[in-house]
């Protein structure tokens, strides 16, 4: 056991879920109060696994720690291989900490074949986790493809109304991109196998493997339009308002707060070090609909009439922000995009959990059903002000240090007029979120209904609560994030960076290093 | 021993926690003691670490508390720093803070539910807590934190009233339109930080100062990025439209938010970057006409309001216009002493007006008012006092810092503004006096029982009073000018490490003759317009000005509707704006985008649905397929050869 | 060229015949005489490979085909006494007709084109015409081609019992 | 070689067990059925040890080809023996209780599925045109009676005529081709084929043309399609299952084995491209139709067209790697494909009405297991990771890759796309509507539950351990003829 | 030439007969015409397999020919079995009245 946490600590921390996930199954249908609980202590078990991650992970090492490796199809060179940085690390410490809240807040709410509800988050969570730590392009392929399955059956099983063509958009969006992904992957590995002679998926021996230019941008298109569909980068997002409102509250928690992540994290783990010089050369397109999305993102958010939409359109202008700071390149702006994406998922976790605290007593997210409800309701208002402040990024919360890091970093980046531009959603943001403050919480109280809607029960409480704590504390403390942060971003760019120099002097396409 | 700085925001942050966490609990009581109290202890711990400062060589002092933010080659600090300047804002900042949570105390005491008063005290610490961070950061993103955190509070405050609509949205309001300042402060600070490569106050000044060649042909558009952020948080044209409407907030509110500190916040801030300003002319006249043209326009809207606490606002405005026009000519100090005299004065005159209402039972109307002085008599006579401060009669403090203005505009030869400084001082006596005589002279025009209900504030209300009056007597006296004594002017002397030499032609000064002069003029024409709103307004009650309604009714009512600046917005911004957000909306994504995806997807499910029917059931059917097929690769493949 | 051949001739004549009533078969509307003019083609048929040196195939083509299958079919056909084809609704298809027609002209035009093209070349090792003898053939049979032999006697074996099993007019038990 | 008569020997013998059992078998089910109708609730048991037992007789058969270079044993026919071997274990699991449902459970079923079967085994061993011949003609016409077997239910009837006028048909032109390899290769071997020169007759392409037709009329490669979906629709599904699967990987064996015997110096680039052509047009229109399908069995079948377009690719290929993604992508397909139909079996109970869709609504709730399994196959049928049906794709898009075949790999991908639209539609219904009725369904019968299992079993196995199954398809494949690149 | 004929007469004539055959499975409506037509596309092969057989000089063309022949027969006792057991339930072998399974 021992052994198994020192050695395969992120086998289990992916693995675990899964595992619980299965027991689960044992528990008759009837006990839905014990499987939530059980999935709920699953998942607690996860995120305290987790916490040693965190301890143990030393920023100033160089590479991928915790590493794993096992030959998995050895005459392919497919290898089940793990490895995280920080970039990885504070993705998974999102993850293990959201999961644990979606549940927790699920406890009261979801009735319908429980069993099976709590086994697709856990599910998914072995996807996210999974895909978070593969290193190899085939298994991350897998883990990428796989999380799509709980959360289809989770938007299209629990989900709202029009939840059929949500789940199905959502699935035949995803899925389209990455299907030319995988057959860049299978290109690239080809790729090896022609130069080297021998197969491989493993992301460190194809970053030896250079590209023709004309190939590279194919290639690079291939794999940046299956990860713009997940961010989701301007023109590609309209599966995500529809998926975010009509997933059930805990899923909407977990596609905002997590998988969205995924598009940005593959982004910098794969599509730029394998193909830097097409990424260069495309970033100024990237940047631009990134800074389109925060904008147009922001704008449209303003005239929703139903609460979930207005957050999702909301989370379009953020990840617009940091697919900004992604394009701009300089350490500044890629430790804040990073760290963005751990603020978005808290803040708008944070948003989807209280709108789902109403949604559960009023069972509608027409914000005209709301309307000075705060003094029905202070304490929820009060979770709801913090995180909305979070997420227009007021100083002294979490979303204002990602903000400005992004945006200070683009500013010294050679793409000043995108700061420009994207700092406009500072005026624009406190527009739409303060509007809907106004709407739902203050205004005189015209619905009668809402003169006895119940507070906010405990278990929210306690899964609101942490998400607030936190972002207290990365407003207050950030460097304890960034100081993880930092490190992988400035190795990350020095790799790309030294991959292009051997390309440039090495004759391509060779291997830019032969194999021994 | 010397208390840590921290401990200064420190404690109305402990009491913003108390009154959050257990106020609605532990009542009203519990509340008071925690709020008023935390800021009295941080009052007396700041003048505990602030005399000793101001008696030594009152060198900066820097106190770093830990990393904040470090990632690539930007880095900054939580640290905190004490000059002279800070030392000045701190000092009237917790000083008239504690005076109004202590009138707080008993204005809100009716306020009826406990909750409602614990989140009250609430805010009121955390605007403190955010005040004092603001001030006492030691580089442009702590001053940051501050500056957005008394927005945050003043949007909670003036929606204090939230089921109230016009009280919610003119906090969003207030909140939108300084996030729009906001957005220039932002910009500004990557622009230094490009610079700079630093964000620390004195790393920044320094590096200015040291080396003005190389930085000066970028600080004019860094400047002016800066003093958008000043414009949107002090109100200024053509930002100033969120403070008239933060009135809805609680009187004392007003008081210290939206008179004394938040809203001086910006002048600090341009203040604070004198060294920057220096550097950019251009900017610091744009600073100067700005600032020239706020004080007249708010002082001529002034003129027509009925609204006791409009009046106010807009005098506020007009007055914070008087400090930008000082910090646009260089008299930072001038504009610097005027920002402490107008909190003294202008608070005492918010807290009067509240004194008023609360009397009133909630009236704001002037014209409901009228011989209050009998029934009244403290709130009157420090009403009067702060009144006549703002007008600028010697000797009270506001024709020292207001003769200080004048005198430096002056002196750096902008004669136009020199002279909209002079009608604008005319025309506040006018408003002020027109305001006194229709509240306090003449007789009651309310409704019987609200004149039954008439009566003194309680002693937690006069006492701020009377001490603010006697502030607003005294307060001027520490910036005598060279005329009356070549030393009084022991405020110039005490910032003057803050600005560096001043450019040469300025060393001169005014001779004595001049300053005299404009000295007479200035306090000529504010007599002047005291006296004719006394005339006009008291003795024989409102006969010219019907006269002069029904001679220009046209002008009147523009003044009166405050020239329909917000229409004029509402029609050129917002409505524009809503209809550019629901069209993106409703073509680009539901037309255009979901429009295409859903054609291709509806087209395949066609092509299926036509497709299907080549299955026909009849066998021939499947055989003639097949054998076109065969024959079709036929053509194909045998064909080539 | 010396003296006319005459086993072209009759050669020729037979496929001629055979060719013939083959069309016949398919243009009659009625089952009954398709299957006869049939028979008369397969007995031409038979001709041709008689005078192509298959006398054993000569011999089960008519055994077979015209004493076997084609009875076969008359006793179906008098079963099932089905007439000729009625117009029935929906009958015709000029689109299918047309489309087969095409097809059909492109398909014989190719063939021929292929046939022509090469089609009578031989490859070389040929050793001239094999004796018309059949115990060789026999041998041959149950030597080299024992495999698929066997095989198909459980193919014939599958389709008694198929026939067997469609055929069997009581319901299944 | 015609010149040393071939005399019967024990390695003759020792190669011929496995189809001498399973014809045996069949022999012996018909008697029983005659004449000891009791035994009846043995025959499922006996079929299953029938091929079980060949397949053991396969497996330890020795290696090379016998009857004069006419049978081959190797590592290749050994994997297709199992391959097929599966398909006809899980085919005769569903039978048992599908029969007796029916009350048509008889030996004779049995017997031609077995006989079938053993054309099948033919195809994927024979090395002579002749064989291949009489292992098709034997196969089709099992199944031409399979198909029509329900005699009182005309679906049944009907899709025996059209699969019997169509398969008449298409074996004629098979014949056809046989007649012209024949004629130019002076021989029925394989081996004959690949003398010098033939690559470039017309009348050899000719013929393989016409053999790529014939097989690909087997495969329901479109345009030669058609009779698929109304004969999957009419004829039972045991036997459905069987003819879905097996005869296709035999018959795209076969066509790798003739085309590699021909073209030594590999494909000529218009054989390419018509193979090509044959497979877009295969996928796309199998994709697109069956999102228009009502009845499961008629959206399999059209699901079924599809898959074959992605083998053609494989064809298209035509190399050592593609030929052993094609063994994993026919593993796979078995898991996916044969389970989808057990499940469509055990999920219907009534044989005499056609099985919409919608008749499937809230099953994921009633009865948790077969629908389950039939969620998980789609999802391999989809080609979704972790399971087989990803592994297969995975290993032809990778040949397809490989070979600079981009184009065919991409619209490969996208038709996928266009698939999951109606695969996940079944999983829709399946779990996301509230059932039609609400009786409790029979339990499901353990043979039923057997064959789901088994497959499930497979699909997971195949799509996290590809590993063993790939290396052996690799050495079976290297075993192959090919020459030149 | 086998003895005096043209190998050449033999394929035009196979290459007709074939042709007819396919012309009578497409355009005939009675299922037991096409089957016949059918048969006829099978002789044609037969013919073209004899002589080829012939022309080689081997005998496997005949050997095959006896296959297909046997093959043939089978087939028709299966396929006639079809029909009637199909004919029970539509009075008919029309193909065009055979349309239950469809689209």
């Amino acid at each position: 056991m021992a052994l198994l946490l020192s050695k395969h600590l992120l086998s289990v921390l992916i693995f675990l879920p899964l595992a619980g996930g299965a027991v689960l199954l044992l528990v008759p249908e009837s006990q839905a109060r014990a499987a939530k609980a059980f999935a709920l202590a699953v998942s607690i078990l996860e995120l305290a696994l987790s916490v040693p991650l965190w301890i143990q992970f030393d920023p100033r090492l160089p590479g991928f720690q915790f590493a794993e490796r096992f030959e998995w199809v050895p005459s392919l060179g497919i290898s089940y291989s793990l490895g995280i940085d920080g970039i990885s690390l504070v993705l998974i410490l999102l993850t293990t900490i959201l999961t644990p809240v979606s549940l927790l807040f699920s406890l009261t709410h979801v009735s319908k074949s429980v069993r099976a509800f709590s086994f697709a988050f856990l599910a998914l969570e072995t996807g996210v986790v999974g895909t978070l730590c593969a290193l190899d392009l085939a298994l991350f392929y897998v883990f990428w493809e796989v999380m799509l399955v709980p959360m289809y059956f989770i938007i299209g099983i629990w989900g709202g109304s029009r939840r059929i063509y949500a789940a199905m958009k959502f699935f035949l969006f995803t899925m389209s991109g990455s299907l030319l992904m995988f057959l860049a992957i299978l290109y690239v590995a080809g790729r090896h196998k022609a130069l080297t002679g021998e197969w491989s998926f493993l992301l460190s021996d194809l970053l030896r493997v250079g590209f023709a230019p004309s190939a590279q941008t194919v290639l690079f298109l291939a794999f940046a339009l299956a990860f713009a569909i997940k961010v989701p980068v301007f023109p590609l997002h309209t599966w995500l308002p529809d998926a975010h409102t009509e997933a059930p509250t805990a899923g909407s928690i977990l596609l905002a707060g997590v998988l969205l992540k995924l598009g940005v994290y593959g982004y910098l783990r794969f599509a730029l070090p394998l193909f830097p010089d097409a990424a260069m050369r495309w970033a100024p397109w990237v940047g631009l609909l990134g800074v389109i999305g925060v904008v147009y993102g922001a704008l449209v958010a303003f005239p929703q009439k139903d609460m979930k939409r207005l957050v999702a359109y909301s989370s379009v202008s953020h990840l617009g922000l940091v697919v900004v700071g992604i394009a701009a390149w300089t350490s500044t702006a890629l430790s804040g995009s990073v760290l963005q994406m751990v603020n978005h998922g808290l803040s708008t976790g944070a948003l989807f959990l209280l709108v789902g605290v109403l949604y559960e007593r009023r069972h509608t997210r027409e914000i005209d059903a709301y309307g000075g409800i705060a003094g029905v309701v202070p304490v929820t208002t009060a979770l709801f002000l913090v995180a909305t402040f979070s997420s227009i990024g007021l100083p002294g919360l979490n979303g204002f240090v990602g903000e400005f890091l992004i945006l200070l970093g683009t500013w010294t980046s050679a793409h000043r007029w995108w700061s420009v531009v994207a700092a406009t959603g500072v005026i624009l943001s406190a527009i739409y979120m303060l509007t809907l403050v106004q709407r739902v919480f203050w205004n005189p109280l015209v619905h009668e209904e809402n003169r006895a809607l119940p507070e906010i029960r405990p278990s929210e409480l306690v899964a609101a609560a942490v998400l607030v704590a936190l972002m207290v504390w990365i407003g207050v403390r950030p460097n304890d994030v960034l100081d993880r942060i930092r490190p992988s971003v400035e190795a990350l760019q020095a790799s790309v960076n030294a991959r292009r120099i051997q390309a440039r002097a090495g004759a391509l396409p060779i291997p830019a290093e032969p194999r021994p | 021993m010397t208390l840590p700085l921290w401990l200064l925001p420190a404690l109305p942050l402990a009491g913003f926690l108390l009154c959050l966490l257990f106020g609605r609990r532990l009542g009203k009581t519990f509340v008071s003691a925690a709020g008023a109290g935390s800021v009295a202890l941080a009052t007396i711990a700041a003048y505990a670490r602030l005399i000793p400062f101001v008696r030594g060589d009152h060198a900066p002092v820097v106190e770093r508390l830990s990393d904040w933010i470090t990632a690539g080659p930007f880095s900054v600090d939580l640290s905190l720093r004490l000059d002279p300047l800070s030392a000045l804002m701190v000092s009237f900042v917790t000083f008239v803070g504690f005076l109004i949570h202590l009138y707080s105390i008993g204005y809100m005491s009716h306020d009826e539910t406990n909750a409602g008063y614990a989140r009250y005290f609430a805010y009121l610490n955390l605007f403190m807590f955010s005040m004092l961070v603001l001030v006492l950061g030691n580089n442009f993103l702590l001053m940051f934190v501050g500056w957005e955190g008394v927005g945050l509070c003043s949007y909670l405050l003036v929606g204090y009233y939230y089921d109230r609509e016009y009280a919610a949205n003119a906090g969003r309001k207030a909140f939108v339109v300084n996030r729009i300042g906001d957005f220039g402060f932002l910009l500004g600070m990557f622009a230094i930080f490009g610079l700079f490569g630093s964000l620390d106050f004195s790393t920044v000044f320094g590096a200015a100062a040291a080396d003005p060649g190389r930085f000066a042909p970028y600080l004019t558009a860094v400047c002016l990025c800066l003093f958008v952020g000043a414009m949107g948080k002090s109100a200024q044209v053509p930002l100033y439209v969120w403070l008239p409407d933060a009135m809805a907030g609680p009187t004392p509110v007003s008081a210290l938010i939206h008179a004394a500190t938040m809203v001086t916040a910006g002048v600090y801030m341009v203040t604070r970057c004198n060294v920057l300003f220096r550097l950019a002319p251009d900017a610091m006249l744009a600073v100067a006409i700005v600032g020239g043209v706020t004080a007249i326009f708010a002082a001529v809207i002034a003129l027509a309001q009925n609204d006791i606490k409009k009046v106010l606002a807009y005098s506020t405005v007009s007055q914070l216009g008087y400090m930008f026009l000082a910090c646009g000519v260089g008299a930072y100090v001038a504009g610097m002493f005027h920002v402490m005299t107008h909190a003294f004065f202008k608070a005492c005159l918010f807290l009067g007006s509240g004194s008023v209402i609360h009397a009133m039972g909630g009236e704001q109307d002037m014209r409901k008012m009228g011989g209050l002085r009998s029934k009244m008599p403290v709130t009157f006579w420090t009403f009067l006092i702060a009144t006549l401060a703002l007008s600028g009669i010697p000797p009270f403090a506001g024709f020292f810092s207001k003769d200080a203005i004048l005198a430096g505009v002056f002196e750096d030869r902008r004669y136009v503004l020199f002279a909209v400084g002079v009608v604008t001082a005319g025309l506040t006596a006018f408003y002020m006096f027109r305001l006194v005589s229709l509240t306090f002279a003449g007789r009651f025009r309310g409704t019987a029982e609200q004149e039954h209900h008439l009566h003194e504030s309680p002693s937690t209300m006069t006492v701020p009073l009377v001490v603010l009056a006697a502030l607003s007597v005294v307060g001027g006296w520490v910036g005598l000018p060279r005329v009356f004594s070549e030393t009084g002017d022991r405020f110039g002397a005490y910032l003057a490490p803050i600005f560096p030499a001043l450019p040469a032609h300025r060393e001169a000064g005014l001779s004595h003759g001049t300053e005299w002069l404009l000295i007479a003029l200035s306090t000529a024409v504010a007599a002047g317009g005291l006296l004719l709103a006394w005339k006009w307004y008291t003795k024989d009650a409102g006969r010219e000005p019907d006269a002069i309604v029904r001679a220009l009714p046209g002008p009147y009512a523009l003044v009166r509707d405050r020239f329909r600046v917000d229409e004029l917005y509402d029609a050129v911004i917002v409505r524009p704006f809503r209809l550019l957000a629901r069209g993106l909306w409703k073509v680009i994504d539901v037309l255009v985008i979901d429009g295409v995806l859903n054609a291709a997807a509806f087209l395949v499910e066609l092509a299926g649905d036509l497709l299907r029917f080549l299955q026909t059931g009849n066998v021939r059917n499947y055989a003639l397929g097949f054998f076109l097929g065969v024959v079709g690769l036929m053509l194909f493949v045998i064909g080539a050869f | 060229m010396a003296a006319f051949p005459i086993d072209r001739l009759v050669f020729d004549l037979a496929a001629v015949v055979a060719v013939l009533f083959a069309g016949v078969m398919v243009v009659h509307h009625h089952p009954v005489k398709s299957v006869l003019a049939l028979v008369v083609g397969f007995f031409a048929l038979a001709i041709c490979y008689v005078m192509l040196w298959a006398p054993f195939i000569a011999a089960i083509q008519v055994i077979v085909y015209g004493g076997a299958i084609l009875v076969l079919f008359l006793f179906v056909l008098m079963l099932l006494n089905v007439g000729s084809e009625t117009r029935s609704p929906g009958g015709r298809r000029p689109v299918q007709a047309f489309l087969s027609g095409a097809a059909l002209l492109l398909f014989a035009g190719l063939l021929l084109g292929l046939l022509r093209h090469g089609g009578a070349a031989v490859p070389n090792g040929s050793r001239g015409p094999a004796a018309a003898d059949i115990a060789p053939l026999a041998r041959l049979l149950y030597s080299d081609y024992v495999l698929p032999f066997e095989a198909l006697s459980v193919l014939l074996l599958a389709a008694l019992v198929g026939a067997f099993v469609l055929a069997r007019r009581e319901a299944s038990p | 070689m015609t010149s040393g008569l071939l005399q019967f020997g024990p390695e003759e013998l020792a190669a011929i067990w496995p189809e001498i059992i399973l014809s045996a078998a069949g022999c012996l089910l018909v008697l029983l059925d005659a004449f000891a109708p009791r035994s009846r609730n043995w025959f499922a048991t006996l079929s299953l040890a029938a091929v079980g037992g060949s397949l053991a007789m396969l497996l330890k058969a020795p290696a090379g080809a016998s009857f004069g270079g006419r049978l081959e044993t190797s590592a290749l026919t050994s994997l297709m023996g199992v391959f097929i071997g599966g398909t006809a274990v899980v085919a005769i699991l569903v039978a048992s209780n599908y029969l007796r449902r029916t009350g048509e459970e008889r030996g004779e079923f049995y017997a031609l599925l077995l006989w079938g079967h053993v054309g099948v085994s033919l195809l994927t061993r024979g090395l002579d045109l002749l064989v291949l011949f009489v292992g098709l003609e034997l196969l089709s016409l099992s199944f031409y009676v399979l198909a029509g077997i329900f005699r009182n239910i005309p679906a049944s009837s009907e899709a025996g005529l059209k699969y019997f006028l169509t398969g008449a048909f298409g074996s004629a032109f098979t014949l056809y081709g046989i007649v012209f390899l024949f004629a130019k290769s002076g021989s029925v071997r394989l081996s004959a084929l690949s003398q010098v020169g033939l690559a470039h007759d017309p009348l050899v392409l000719f013929g393989l043309l016409l053999l790529l037709v014939g097989f690909g009329f087997k495969m329901s490669v479109a345009p030669f399609h058609a009779w698929a979906p109304d004969v999957y629709q009419g004829m039972p599904t045991p036997a459905v299952i069987y003819l879905s699967v097996a005869p296709k990987g035999a018959s795209i064996l076969v066509l790798y084995r003739v085309f590699t015997a021909v073209f030594q110096g590999g494909l000529p680039d218009r054989f390419r491209l018509a193979i090509a052509a044959l497979a877009i047009l295969s996928m796309t229109l199998g994709n697109v139709v069956a999102l228009a399908q009502r009845d499961i069995k008629r959206l399999l079948a059209y699901s079924g067209i599809a898959q074959m377009g992605y083998v053609l690719i494989a064809l298209a290929v035509f190399g050592r790697d593609a030929l052993a993604g094609v063994v994993v992508f026919f593993f796979a397909y078995l898991a996916s494909n044969a389970g989808a139909f057990a499940a469509v079996a055990a999920l219907f109970r009534d044989e005499t009405k056609p099985h919409p869709i919608g008749l499937l609504a809230g099953e994921g709730r009633r009865s948790p297991f077969a629908a389950g399994v039939l969620a998980l196959c789609l999802f391999s049928l989809a080609g979704i990771p972790a399971t087989a049906g990803f592994m297969g794709k995975f290993f032809l898009f990778k040949a397809a890759v490989d070979r600079g075949l981009f184009a065919l790999a991409i619209i490969g991908v996208l038709n996928s796309l266009v698939s999951i639209g109606y695969y996940l539609k079944i999983v829709y219904i399946l779990y996301m509507r509230e059932p039609v009725d609400n009786e409790r369904p029979p339990r499901l019968p353990v043979a039923d539950g057997l064959a789901l299992g088994l497959c499930a079993i497979l699909i997971f196995a195949l799509g996290l351990f590809p590993s063993r199954l790939w290396e052996l398809a690799r050495g079976a494949a290297d075993g192959f003829p090919f020459f030149g690149p | 030439m086998i003895g005096g004929i043209p190998l050449s007469d033999v394929l035009l004539a196979s290459a007709a007969l074939f042709t007819i055959g396919v012309a009578g499975a497409l355009l005939r409506r009675s299922a037991i015409t096409i089957f016949l037509s059918i048969e006829v596309m099978m002789n044609a092969a037969n013919l073209a397999l004899v002589g080829y057989g012939a022309a080689l000089g081997t005998r496997e063309g005949q050997i095959v020919v006896f296959f297909v022949i046997a093959i043939a027969a089978a087939e028709a006792s299966v396929g006639l079995a079809i029909f009637v057991s199909l004919f029970r339930h539509t009075e008919s072998i029309d193909v065009n009245d055979i349309h239950l399974l469809k689209w």
